[in-house]
This record gives C-alpha cells, sequence and structure tokens, in this order.
C-alpha cells in the first residue's frame, strides 16, 4: 500500500495530537484520596451537665481556640462524657443537639422593652433595665405591702407581684433568687416543679 | 427519686407507669435495657398510648387516662388476697399493725369529717388511735379490725379485677398478668421499681396515684432496696435543685416550711413541725428543725437574726394561703397582681388554658422577662392570627425582656433526680450583652437596696438586712453561693462529745448538717445540701466514677444530698437483725460498731440492730406509711376519683362522688368542665422524645426531627371520623381549638370502659408561634384551669375533646 | 501519600490495584433494633458531627422525620407498626449505609476514586472526586445515597471514617442512649451479636437473629432482630440483598469485553482496508463514462 | 461542484448538515459515554472539563443528537424499507466484503447492508433515548423504581456499545467504498459511482444508462 504524501502527513498528525492529548493531562491520574481530618484535633474541651432533663448527662463542650486571649472561643460541638456513670458518653436526641440551642437565632441578645400599648421592642441599656424593674418594684411593694392581718397579726407579706423561677438555672441562681425575692414578702412565687 | 439512674440496673421487674421514660429519659432509660441484657429483667409498660418505651417492653397494659388509681388498687387488692406481700418487711417497717381512731370511716365515696360546701376535710378522725403511754397504739398481730392492714384490706376489696377492668378499659387477663409479674417481687431477694413522671402528677388525683405506687412497694418490701424504691424522673435538669431549695410559695429551703398567719408565736411554729416520735426509740429526725431553720435565717439575715427577734421570724411573710400558680393566675385574671417575673419560665406555654393566661397578664402593670429565648410569654402582647388573637394597642402592660446566659455560659450545679448535686463549668462567653441569671438577680437587689436606702419606704429591714457579703456584689460567683448554702461555723463550734475541743472553727465551712446547731453559731443556706462544698473543696464537682460493689454506688463522684446518700431508707435492705434481705445485694450491714457499706447508711451510725428504731428515720413512726393519717388532702387511703372532665359522666365505683370532692375548683370553674356530650374523646397532652417542652423549638437539630404540630388517634377513631393519614384536623376543648396534623396509629385503641367505647386523642405539646419549627397552636389552649387537691399541678393528662377534618 | 490512604483497599472506577499491604482490623457496627427505642440520637448526632442540616420539612402524619435519607440526613429511623403473633410491635429500624464487604456504589462509580472502601471495611464516599451521575444509588441494593440537589455531589454514612481513624467510635455508637447501637471490630460485633440472639431467645423471640447479608459479601453495618427470619417487617429491609445481576452485567467483566470489542471492530475494519482494498468503481463502468470528457 | 453534469445529487445541503450534525454529537456522545463505560477511558472527560461537566453535557447532547437522528429517521424511513433484493444482498454479502460485488442485486438508493444499518441504528438509539432519560438521575430517574433503573443503565451500555460498533463499522464502509464520502461532504457522487454502486437509484435519477 502506497502511502502518499497526504497520509503520511495525516497519520504523524494523529499521533501529534495523542501525544499532546496526554500532555493536557489525559493520563489517568491517580486519584488521591486522602481521609477526612479529625474535626476536634485541637478544639478545647469544657465538662458541662446538659440543661435539659433531670438525668443531668454529662457533656464535653468542644470550643474553637485553645483559651488564647484574642480568640473568642465559640463552642463548635458537643459529645457525651464518656466517664459520667449515668450517661456514660450517650447523649439523647434533645442532648445531641445542644450546640443549636447555644447559637439559635432565638437567643436573646440585649435588655428590650416593650412601652404600653407598643408594637415592638426598643432596646435599652442593663442600667435603665435595673433602675426601671426596682422602681417599679418599689412603688408597687410599698403601696400594696401587708404588715399586719385583719386578725392584727404581723404577715408583713406583699401580695401583688409574682415571681417563677427558672428550674433549669442552676442551683446557686436558685439559692440567690429564693433569697432575695423572700426578702421582700413576696408569696406569689413557684418555680417548673408546680407543672 | 428514693434511688437513682444507674440503681435501676439491678430492678427484677420495671414498671414505667404514669410516665414515658424512653422518650423523656433516655439515657436514664438505658438502665432498664441494661437490666433487661444483663439481670433478666421484665420490663412493664401502662399507658394509654403504646409509646417508644412499650416498643421494648415485655409486656405492654392499655389503661384509659386518669384512672391509675383503679390500677394500681386493684393490683393492692390482688396482692392482698392472693397473698403476695412481704410478710416480715410489712410487720417491722410499715404503719400496717397501727391501729386507727375510732372515728375514721369511708363510706360510698367519701372519708369521715367531708365539708360539702367548703369542698375540704375536717381530718381529725384521720389519726392513730393513741396510748396512754402517749405513743400509737399497735396490734403486732395484724388482726384488730381497725388496724392499717385490715382497713386496707376492706378499702381495697371493691378494686376487684373485673371492677378495673370496666374502670381503665385494660383487658383483665393483661391487668392479671401484670399482677403476676409484680407480684414475683414479693419474695426477699427480688425488687420491683416504679419510674414514673407527669404521667402521674399531672392529675386531680396526682398525688394519690404516687402514693398508690408507694403502698405497692411497701407491701412488696421493695423501699430502700437497691434495684426498688419509687422513682420519680424529673422533669428540668435543675427541677429538683429548685425544689430543694424551696422556690415554691409556701417553702423555705430544705423543705422547711413557711409559717402561716396563725402561727405568730415563734416556738409554736417550731415546736409544730419538730415532731416527737409517735413509737418509742424513733429517730423521727425533723426534731432538729430549729437547727436548720435558725442557721437559714442566720444565712439570710445574719448578725440582724438574733434570739431576741426569734432569728428575725417577724420578717417572713406570713401565709394565708398558697399562692401556687393556679391561684396567681386566677388574681392576676380578677386584676390583683400588678407585677410578675418570668424567669426561665415560660407561663403562657406551660401553664393550662391559655386564652386566661394571656387575658390575665394583660391586666399586669408591669411584667419582667428573665430567658436566655425569645418565649412565647415575652410576647403575649403580640398579634399572632389565631395562634395569639390580640390587639397590642389595648395591653397596657409594660414588659421588659433581659437576655440570660445558658447552662454553658456559666459555672454552677446541677440537682439530678437521683439528688445528685453536679458542678458544670463555663465553656463559651453569651451571645450580645447576656448576663448570668445570679449577676441579673444582683443587678435588680442592688437597685432596689440603693432606692430603700436612699427613699425610704415600708417595711424595708429585710431587704436592707440581707447578707450580700460577695466579692463582687453586682456578680456572686457559684462559688460563693455554693459555699453560703453549704453552710459555714460563725463561731468556734466545740465538739459535744468533748466541750474542750473545737469541731469547726470559726469561718470554716461545715462537714455536714449534723453540725448545725440552734443557738446561732452556724449559718446554712440550705440544710440538706450542706457537705456539698467543705473545708475539703467543692464535693459537686468530684469525678470518681468507680463502682466498687458493682450496684451503681457511686459515692466518689459529686455529692447526693442528704449527706452523699445514693439510695433512701437503705437500712429496710436488712431486716430487723440486720440481715440484708437479698445477699447478692448487700447496700450497708452492722459490723459490730457501727452501720457501714457501699452506700452511706440512712440511720443513726451507732443504733445496733434489734433496737427499735426503724428504717423511715425522718417520720415519726419511723415506719412507712400505708395509713397517711392527715397528710393528704382527700384522703388517707388513695380512692379512685374520675378526672375533672371525665368521658363516662359518673364513677363506677360511686356514682354520688365522681371527680375529687378535696380539689380546689375556683368560682365558675366546675359548670365550665366539658361534658362527654359535646366533647366525646379523652384527651391527653405529653412530650416526644425529640423535643423539651417549648424549648427545643428553638434549636434547628430539634426542629428538623419533629417540624410540625401533629395529635394522634387510632384508626378506629380516624375511620369513624373519615380522617386519614397525614389530614389536617382541628381539635376543640371548651377552652378553645388547636389545628395540627393527623397522626393515625395502631398504636392508640379505643378502651371499653364500662360498656361505652372511649377514644384517646393524643396531643404532644412542642409547637408554639416563636421558634425555628413549624409555627403552631400552644395545645395548653385546651387543658382545663384544676388542679391536684394536695399540690395543685394542673390536669394536663386528663381532658375532653372533640375532633373534626378540616376539608 | 499520607500513610491512612494506605487503608484503602479499593476504589471506585480504578482497575489497578490500590496499596493494600497493611492489614487493619475490620470494624463493624451493630444495631440492636430490639434496644432501639426510636429516639433519633444518631440521627441528630450525625448531622451535629458531620456539619449538614437538613430543612425543617412537615409532619406527614407518620413520626419519621426526615421520611427519607436526603444528602443532609445520612440517616434516618423507618418506623413501622406490625402486628405479630405477640401482639403489636413497634419495628424500628435505623437505616443508613450498610458499609457492604461487595459494595454496589463502588463497583457502578464511574468516577476514579469517588468511591473507596478503607482496609476496616469502611465505604467512604470523597465527594471531592465524585461527578454526580448517580450510578452507585443505582448500584446500590439498599438504595441509600443521595443526590444533594445543591452541589450534585452524592453523600451518605461514612461510618465516621474521620472518627474512626482517628481511633474514636461513630457519633452515633457513642450517642446511643440505650447502646442500641454497638461499635467495635467486626470479629467483637459478631461475638456481641451472638450473646444478644442467645438473651432473645431465651425472652421468646425464636427467631431472633443477625443481619449480615451474604449477598453482599456481609456488611460492616448488621443488624440484630427480632425476627431475622422476615428482616422485611422492618420497613422494607430486603431479605438477602445482592448487587443485582443486572447491575453485575452492567459494570462486571462484560466491559473491558465490550471495549475489546469496539477496538477489535476497528482494527478488522483497517486490516480490511489494507487486505482487501479500497472498493473502487470497476474500470468498465469508469471507461463507459472516460468518453464522455 | 454544483451543476456539474456528469454528477448526480446524492444529498441535499440540509440532508448532510443533517448528517454530520447527528455524527459530531454521536462523537461527543461516544467520547463521553465511553468515559463512563470504563475507567480506563475516564481520561476523556478532560476533552469536556472534567468529569463533572462531562457528566452534565452528556444527556443534553443526547438530546440534541435524538432530535436531529429523528429528523433523519423521518427523512429516510421510506427508503430504507427492506426489499427482496435486499434481502438477497444480504444473502450474497460474503461476496461483497471479499470485495467481489459483481453479481451483487443491483441496489437502490441504500443497498441491503445500508438498509439493515439503518434499522440497527434506529433500534440502538431507540433504547439509547428510552434508557438514557430513564437514568438522566438530574431530571428523571426518581420516577422509576429501581429495577427500571437498573435494567436501563444496562439497556444504555449494551446499546451504546452496539451503536459505537455499527457507527465504527458505518464511517469505515464510507472510507472503504471510495469517493463516498463526496456525497455526505459535498452532496454529488459521479455518475459512474453512481451506477458503479447503486445501478437501480442511478436508473432512477437519470432515467436510462446513461
Amino acid at each position: 500500500m502506497d502511502v502518499t504524501r497526504r497520509q503520511f502527513f495525516k497519520m504523524c498528525a494523529g499521533g501529534v495530537g495523542g501525544s499532546s492529548a496526554v500532555a493536557l493531562g489525559f493520563a489517568p491520574a491517580d486519584a488521591l484520596a486522602e481521609v477526612r481530618p479529625f474535626k476536634l484535633a485541637r478544639s478545647t474541651e469544657t465538662r458541662n451537665t446538659c440543661p435539659y432533663c433531670s438525668v443531668s448527662c454529662g457533656l464535653i463542650m468542644h470550643s474553637l481556640g485553645d483559651r488564647a486571649k484574642n480568640a473568642e472561643s465559640s463552642i463548635f460541638h458537643i459529645e457525651g462524657d464518656p466517664d459520667h456513670p449515668v450517661n456514660r458518653g450517650t447523649l439523647c436526641p434533645k442532648g445531641a443537639g445542644l450546640v443549636d440551642f447555644i447559637h439559635s437565632p432565638s437567643r436573646l441578645k440585649y435588655p428590650e422593652y416593650r412601652a404600653p400599648g407598643s408594637r415592638e421592642w426598643k432596646r435599652i441599656s442593663w442600667d435603665e433595665a435595673f433602675t426601671r424593674v426596682a422602681r417599679l418594684m418599689k412603688d408597687d411593694r410599698d403601696k400594696n405591702f401587708v404588715a399586719t392581718n385583719d386578725a392584727g397579726a404581723t404577715v408583713n407579706r406583699w401580695l401583688t407581684t409574682g415571681f417563677l423561677a427558672a428550674s433549669a438555672s442552676s442551683n446557686e441562681s436558685g439559692y440567690i433568687t429564693h433569697k432575695t425575692i423572700r426578702s421582700t414578702g413576696l408569696l406569689a412565687f413557684d418555680n417548673q416543679a408546680r407543672v | 427519686m428514693t434511688n437513682h439512674w444507674v440503681d435501676i440496673k439491678n430492678a427484677n421487674v420495671i414498671i414505667v407507669m404514669g410516665g414515658n421514660a424512653a422518650e423523656a429519659h433516655p439515657c436514664g432509660f438505658k438502665w432498664v435495657t441494661e437490666a433487661k441484657a444483663h439481670n433478666k429483667a421484665t420490663f412493664i409498660v401502662v399507658d394509654p398510648r403504646f409509646t417508644r418505651s412499650a416498643s421494648v417492653a415485655d409486656l405492654y397494659a392499655p389503661l384509659r387516662t386518669g384512672t391509675d388509681i383503679a390500677f394500681l388498687g386493684g393490683v393492692i387488692n390482688y396482692l392482698l388476697s392472693s397473698d403476695k406481700i412481704q410478710h416480715d418487711y410489712v410487720k417491722a417497717y410499715t404503719n400496717a399493725p397501727f391501729i386507727v381512731a375510732a372515728g375514721y370511716g369511708f363510706d360510698d365515696g367519701l372519708f369521715s369529717g367531708y365539708d360539702a360546701a367548703g369542698r375540704k376535710y375536717d381530718k381529725a378522725s384521720w389519726a392513730y388511735e393513741m396510748g396512754l403511754d402517749g405513743y400509737a397504739r399497735v396490734d403486732e398481730t395484724l388482726q384488730h379490725p381497725r388496724c392499717v392492714l385490715q382497713l386496707l384490706k376492706t378499702h381495697y376489696s371493691r378494686y376487684t379485677p373485673e371492677m378495673v377492668s370496666a374502670i381503665c378499659g385494660t383487658p383483665k387477663e393483661t391487668f392479671l398478668k401484670v399482677c403476676e409479674a409484680i407480684a414475683t417481687t414479693s419474695v426477699p431477694n427480688r425488687t420491683l421499681t416504679f419510674m414514673y413522671a407527669l404521667g402521674w402528677t399531672q392529675h386531680s388525683v396526682g398525688s394519690q396515684m404516687i402514693r398508690t405506687a408507694a403502698m405497692v412497694q411497701l407491701l412488696l418490701g421493695n423501699m430502700g432496696m437497691a434495684g426498688g424504691g419509687m422513682n420519680a424522673l424529673r422533669g428540668h435538669s435543675n427541677i429538683q435543685g429548685l425544689t430543694d431549695l424551696g422556690l415554691l410559695s409556701d417553702l423555705l429551703p430544705g423543705y422547711l416550711t413557711m409559717p402561716r398567719e396563725q402561727e405568730t408565736d415563734y416556738q409554736g411554729y417550731i415546736d409544730k413541725r419538730a415532731l416527737k416520735p409517735l413509737r418509742p426509740g424513733q429517730m423521727s429526725y425533723w426534731q432538729n428543725y430549729a437547727k436548720f431553720h435558725v442557721s437559714l435565717m442566720k444565712a439570710w439575715f445574719g448578725d440582724a437574726a438574733t434570739r431576741e427577734n426569734n432569728w428575725c421570724y417577724d420578717w417572713l411573710p406570713k401565709l394565708d394561703k398558697v399562692y401556687d400558680v393556679l391561684q396567681v393566675f386566677e388574681l392576676m385574671h380578677q386584676g390583683k397582681l400588678n407585677g410578675y417575673f418570668c424567669q426561665g419560665f415560660n407561663p403562657l406555654a406551660a401553664f393550662p388554658h391559655k386564652a386566661k393566661i394571656g387575658a390575665a397578664l394583660a391586666k399586669l402593670k408591669y411584667l419582667v422577662v428573665i430567658d436566655p429565648l425569645a418565649t412565647e410569654t415575652s410576647c403575649f402582647w403580640e398579634n399572632y392570627g389565631d395562634l395569639n388573637d390580640v390587639n397590642p394597642a389595648t395591653i397596657q402592660t409594660e414588659v421588659i425582656r433581659l437576655p440570660s446566659t445558658c447552662f454553658a455560659e456559666e459555672n454552677g450545679s446541677l440537682t439530678n433526680s437521683g439528688r445528685w448535686l453536679q458542678w458544670h463549668y463555663k465553656g463559651a462567653e453569651p451571645p450580645g450583652e447576656a448576663k448570668p441569671d445570679a449577676d441579673i438577680i444582683a443587678g435588680i437587689f442592688l437597685k432596689l437596696r440603693e432606692l430603700y436606702q436612699k427613699e425610704g419606704g415600708v417595711f424595708p429591714d429585710p431587704i436592707l438586712n440581707l447578707t450580700w457579703n460577695y466579692r463582687i456584689p453586682r456578680s456572686p460567683s457559684a462559688q460563693e453561693l455554693a459555699m453560703e448554702y453549704n453552710g459555714r461555723a460563725i463561731a468556734d463550734l466545740p465538739d459535744p462529745k468533748d466541750p474542750t475541743k473545737v469541731l469547726v472553727q470559726k469561718g470554716q465551712q461545715l462537714d455536714g448538717f449534723a453540725q448545725l446547731r440552734d443557738d446561732g453559731t452556724t449559718a446554712c443556706g440550705c440544710w440538706i445540701y450542706s457537705g456539698a462544698w467543705t473545708e475539703k473543696g467543692n464535693m459537686m464537682a468530684r469525678r470518681d466514677n468507680s463502682d466498687p460493689s458493682g450496684l451503681g454506688n457511686t459515692l466518689g463522684w459529686a455529692f447526693a444530698w442528704p449527706a452523699n446518700r445514693r439510695i433512701l431508707y437503705n437500712r429496710a435492705s436488712c431486716d430487723p437483725s440486720g440481715k440484708p434481705w437479698d445477699p447478692k445485694r448487700r447496700l450497708i450491714g452492722w459490723d459490730g460498731s457501727k452501720w457501714s457499706g457501699v452506700d452511706v447508711p440512712d440511720f443513726k451510725p451507732d443504733v445496733p440492730p434489734g433496737d427499735a428504731m426503724d428504717p423511715f428515720i425522718m417520720l415519726p413512726e419511723g415506719v412507712g406509711r400505708l395509713f397517711a393519717l392527715d397528710k393528704m388532702a382527700e384522703g388517707p387511703f388513695p380512692e379512685h376519683y374520675e378526672p375533672f372532665e371525665t368521658p363516662i359522666d359518673t364513677n363506677l365505683l360511686h356514682p354520688k362522688v365522681i371527680s375529687n370532692p378535696a380539689a380546689r375548683v375556683f368560682k365558675g370553674d366546675l359548670e365550665a368542665f366539658g361534658k362527654g356530650t359535646a366533647f366525646p374523646y379523652a384527651a391527653t397532652t405529653y412530650r416526644l422524645t425529640e423535643h423539651f417542652h417549648f424549648w427545643t423549638k428553638h434549636t434547628g437539630l430539634a426542629a428538623i426531627m419533629q417540624p410540625e404540630q401533629f395529635v394522634e388517634i387510632s384508626e378506629e377513631l380516624a375511620r369513624e371520623k373519615g380522617i386519614k393519614v397525614g389530614d389536617k384536623v382541628k381539635v376543640s376543648s371548651p377552652r378553645g381549638f388547636i389545628k395540627a396534623v393527623a397522626v393515625v396509629t395502631r398504636r392508640i385503641r379505643p378502651l371499653q370502659v364500662g360498656g361505652k367505647t372511649v377514644h384517646h386523642v393524643g396531643i404532644p405539646l412542642h409547637w408554639g408561634f416563636t421558634g425555628v419549627a413549624r409555627r403552631g397552636y400552644l395545645a395548653n389552649i385546651l387543658t382545663p384551669f384544676v388542679g391536684d387537691a394536695n399540690t395543685q399541678t394542673p390536669e394536663f393528662k386528663s381532658f375532653l375533646v372533640n375532633i373534626e377534618k378540616i376539608s | 501519600m499520607a500513610l491512612q490512604s494506605l487503608d484503602i483497599i479499593r476504589r471506585s472506577a480504578t482497575t489497578t490495584p490500590s496499596p493494600g499491604q497493611r492489614k487493619t482490623p475490620e470494624v463493624a457496627k451493630l444495631i440492636d433494633v430490639t434496644k432501639c427505642i426510636g429516639c433519633k440520637a444518631c440521627q441528630v448526632a450525625c448531622m451535629e458531627w458531620n456539619d449538614t442540616r437538613d430543612r425543617i420539612g412537615t409532619n406527614h402524619g407518620v413520626l419519621d422525620n426526615p421520611v427519607d435519607l436526603t444528602a443532609d440526613s445520612w440517616t434516618v429511623m423507618r418506623f413501622a407498626e406490625v402486628v405479630t403473633e405477640r401482639g403489636l410491635e413497634w419495628l424500628i429500624r435505623k437505616d443508613g449505609c450498610m458499609h457492604c464487604a461487595d459494595p454496589g456504589c463502588l463497583k457502578a462509580c464511574p468516577a476514579p476514586g469517588a468511591v473507596v472502601q478503607y482496609a476496616s471495611g469502611i465505604v467512604d464516599f470523597h465527594e471531592e472526586n465524585c461527578i454526580g451521575c448517580g450510578y452507585c444509588i443505582t448500584g446500590c441494593p439498599f438504595n441509600i445515597p443521595r443526590l444533594s440537589p445543591k452541589d450534585s455531589k452524592v453523600y451518605k454514612c461514612t461510618l465516621c471514617s474521620d472518627r474512626v481513624v482517628a481511633g474514636v467510635e461513630p457519633a452515633c455508637a457513642k450517642t446511643c442512649p440505650t447502646g442500641a447501637i454497638v461499635f467495635g471490630t467486626k470479629e467483637d460485633m459478631l461475638r456481641h451479636a451472638e450473646e444478644r440472639i442467645g438473651e432473645l431467645k431465651e425472652r421468646g423471640f425464636a427467631r431472633a437473629g443477625l443481619y449480615d447479608p451474604k449477598g453482599v459479601g456481609g456488611t460492616h453495618v448488621m443488624y440484630v432482630l427480632h425476627h431475622a427470619d422476615k428482616p422485611e417487617l422492618y420497613s422494607g429491609l430486603p431479605k438477602d440483598p445482592a448487587i443485582g445481576p443486572a447491575v453485575e452485567l452492567w459494570k462486571g467483566a462484560a466491559k473491558p469485553l465490550a471495549a475489546l470489542g469496539l477496538a477489535l471492530v476497528g482494527a478488522g475494519a483497517f486490516f480490511h482496508y489494507v487486505t482487501k482494498g479500497p472498493n473502487e468503481v470497476s474500470g468498465e463502468i469508469e471507461k463507459e463514462f472516460d468518453d464522455e470528457k | 461542484m454544483k451543476n456539474d453534469p456528469k454528477r448526480i445529487l446524492r444529498y441535499t445541503p440540509i440532508e448532510r448538515a443533517n448528517h454530520w450534525l447527528s455524527a459530531l454529537t454521536f462523537i461527543l456522545l461516544a467520547l463521553s459515554g465511553l468515559a463512563f463505560f470504563h475507567p480506563a477511558f475516564y481520561p476523556l472527560t478532560q476533552l469536556f472539563g472534567g468529569g463533572v461537566w462531562a457528566r452534565i453535557l452528556h444527556p443534553f447532547i443526547g438530546v440534541v443528537m435524538a432530535l436531529s437522528f429523528g429528523i433523519m429517521f423521518f427523512h429516510y424511513r421510506r427508503d430504507n424499507g427492506i426489499t427482496a433484493a435486499d434481502r438477497e444482498w444480504l444473502g450474497h454479502v460474503r461476496e461483497m466484503v471479499d470485495g467481489d460485488d459483481r453479481n451483487m442485486p443491483e441496489a437502490g438508493k441504500f443497498n441491503g447492508g445500508q438498509k439493515l444499518l439503518f434499522w440497527l441504528l434506529v433500534a440502538s438509539m431507540v433504547l439509547l433515548i428510552l434508557s438514557g432519560i430513564v437514568i438522566w438521575r438530574a431530571y428523571f430517574t426518581f420516577l422509576f423504581p429501581a429495577w427500571i433503573i437498573r435494567l436501563s443503565s444496562v439497556v444504555h451500555a449494551v446499546a451504546a456499545t452496539v451503536m459505537i460498533a455499527l457507527i465504527i463499522f458505518h464511517i469505515y464502509a464510507a472510507i472503504w467504498t471510495r469517493e463516498s464520502m463526496d456525497a455526505m461532504l459535498y452532496g454529488w457522487v459521479r455518475r459512474a459511482w453512481a451506477k458503479q454502486h447503486h445501478p437501480a437509484w442511478f436508473r432512477q435519477i437519470t432515467g436510462g444508462d446513461r
């Protein structure tokens, strides 16, 4: 078979094309497969207790940063504390999702005030808030305090303001809440134990 | 709980009734599956629904909501009639042999001394017959017709298996299978444990339901045993803590009680509570009431509390009645309240009859909300269509919403159901300007005190003299507060055995409540928590989880009250001669000079076995109460009363007395309760495992797991009403309506009750008009405004509704 | 080359063997449905650990949420209310990748390195190599992988390969409140399963058994079932799953032969040309039209 | 070239464009298809800008080809009706392959082999389109049960392989029969060529022997 000049060039062109294709990266690259990095490699661990039910499972909270001053530690993962004798590292669906509670969009961030009849919140400072609350309490207490009852017995009670205490807050805040509220003579006082 | 979470693995029979442990306490529930796997335990669930607890149960018994006393009364009758009780235990450790006074009686639904007009009892006749020696009379032969055991037999003779099946709708043979399984634990070396929660507490006869189970445990000799006891699975992580610290209308820390206005005399107040033994040789530990009360007053008012002013007795407000939440919102609804604080509490969602709650809040002058989340209560004045149909312009309440930190952003301790106080550490800064609860309370208090100092005012003394000696007044640290409630010596405390030696130096932390004095030389914020932060440091932060006995008593982990004891009444785990009922599960024993073992003995350590002192050291009788004297509002023996909204409109035991005759019902409410004609279906509200009350609808992950409000109905009811799976339905009660998706399931079945078919409608309560989950109706739009006769816990679990498909 | 990659024993669409000299123990996750209370803690822990968040859907009249596996939900609980001789039974099964010894996904996948199988038995997706064709979904006997509408990559349970390689148990195994999910070497898990099955038989579940289907060479996620004779009761767990004959044909030996066949057709044509010469217009006809010129 | 009297028009410009569109799309589909077919061919995806783009483009190109091929089908289906002569032609195919077409029955516009090829291509194309839609994961696959998807995957692969083989044969036939390329490239064939290869068609067009 006589190969005409033209055919010869065609074959060479094919060869050049093929080899350049390889140069283009056609060569079957060995797909490098590396393993996913371990997310907790350098996180800071803090022990805590789940705030939900009364099993009070032990938690390990992993936060960013190594407590360096310039790094604001944010909790990015929570799992069970394997040493805790009750939950032994397990968490229920609520506890396993605690990160979404800490970072919930519903978290309140600053004191807010709603004026009577108003349609929206107004941001206020802590000092304004404390002053306003104390003022309201004092005015109501001074006006409605009952020193003695009809039978003349000393009762020293203030019945026109009530207080519901948080059953998910710590014993320490519960203790100082009770001590403070009782000192005002308040009797309409309860917590979730009632429901 | 009398026992604790890990102890459940030691049980031979486990009953989840009046609760749904697998869904509400999953990680605690592991100890049920451990008991099944490693202790061959039988697991029984008794519930109106076939819950996720029932999915792993060996035996499931359906029953109509609100009829638990009938069921358990039937169990008592079965145990007594088939003589399946632990006789030695019952004779020695319960008040079975005590003889009841002649005046006591029960006839056709009412106990002796009923005052119909006042809807309450004159309980004088519910007492022991006292002997000349000043002690209660007993009949060791247990034959006396008026001894407690005989009265018990006659009272529950009416609760035959047929009657139980008629009232509860439980098939008779299923009920008998449950009884047989329970009866197997009447032998000394087998124990039964009850795990219950709101399914029992949230009824108008809730407290009595729990008492009936406690009586079953006494008859079977399971109280004080490893793998036994009465185990309340509490809701919130620190609801046990706040109950222990007494944050209730009529309590002081450590279950001390507030004075009534009739108790004008301090000594009378103390004597009424420092109960003298009713049988010779009993410990009756409340005799030390004064030590706890005086120490509390010294902790709160410091030097201002002196013997002369009866330790500031008059600075405590005096009760005319208990101001529970129903009473408070009734007054608020009448416009008698001006201010209200909601600290980490969402009453608009959590309390019954949401319409009344919203109307009441609208009458307030000011509302202060302290919460990490934007709750419905804080926006009760905003209009959310028919989810919260109000006009803000007409609501003149001033609302102040303060952001508080959550668990991850503060140090402190929480008390779990098993009475363990466990310390936790702050892991991150709170968002924005949120502050810890203690700082918010301090901020309010300091401002209030400052106003009284500057302007004077009515009776400022308790406020001005309240002890506040924290290093940073506006930010009291968790450590200081823990040390305060642990208690410390105000002066050198001489050792009672050898007065020359000093037991505790002035200013030092106390080791435990045994060191408390009533002469003002000790200060202690909560006597039962004494021992939490001693001179040896923060006992609540201990992390030694070793379990030498294998029974799960990790005494080196954290601190349990009282005195780090893990299983209450554990003296009753041995017979009177000190031999453990079950040698394989020995808790304590007498080692010749004192009691010791794998748990802190719940007994006077140096009193040898065979002595007259009995295990229930807090009670004047020293023994468990099958007959509850005058301590309960509606009777010394639990009696089945129908819920206030009953689907059968009668009481099969005594038609003349249908619902709880001693429960407080506000004016107008009795007539307003729903009747079976207009609202034919028995409804109950409950919790799902994916959500925590009204809290996790704010968390993305929980909202993904249960995104949208639904109600559960049986296939039969669905067919009857033409409802298919996934249809939208409207559920209404006399107080309002909700709309939800219909989950049609085989797990709820119609029950045959006294010849009638009763359908149940199950209503999970996790949705509301704030949060990231799909918006929904507050389930408590439907629930009745009536509570338990003793605790006033609202009857969320049994009421009547109607249900229709929304076309 | 990262040391861990030595543990890869098989890669998708790769005809040359992976470096496989080292022998690390095979791991397995045992799901004991008889202890499972359907609490979905594993769903939450999986989503939380892997930082995915499914959308907040709607209730379809059942407790299953989300109702199916998605690119964000790599494991879901499937609830089945079944009436058996023992009465009503609520059979709840944690659905997710079974990590087969002979994975259909890996066999079907055309993209090199998108699906890898470690020596530990874990079958993992490396999404950066995935081309989003969905063949793995076709190849999977359990219908597990899901294609993400966001990035057209496929996702499934990774048996927490990142945790396991770092020596920690998977997130779902750690969080499971009742210990229904346990993790360890396959050998230990088989022994654990035997003990559980013995215990279940004592409790009256005569046909309790292990689900470790040989059709896919055994799996590294196994079940202990009350009714091992009827796995389909558990929301459609296949009775004896295997890579279907169609997939086998599609991805099996036929492929290289077909490729060879095409090559032969091409070569055949060339050699035909070279041997038979072209098919030209014959001389006579050419001449007929020549005189026209 | 257009009005050279010695040449006969075999394919109009529209036909040619249509053919080459189908051919071009087929080449692209074959290349990207083979990339998914066997790992050895996977590097072909680089032609399309990587694996993902190859997977995205393949089905869309498939749609273009389906349309283009559809038009060809409607256009040529009458010309490809198999007649007795065609069957006889096919009977003597061995001689044809040997290069001896002397006593082959007279072929019309298309000879028996071409007609057979046409119908085989149509069959393959139909299978490819149907199975292609089923396994088009992004838009259609969710509509089908698993077994249909699996079956379609196999059908798609087999049909594609067969079609590629047929097209290789088709291309070779065009090269092997000299000057056939002119027909499809330029549209006109020499009268001699026509008389040699498609005598019946030649007579029909020219109305006589010349």
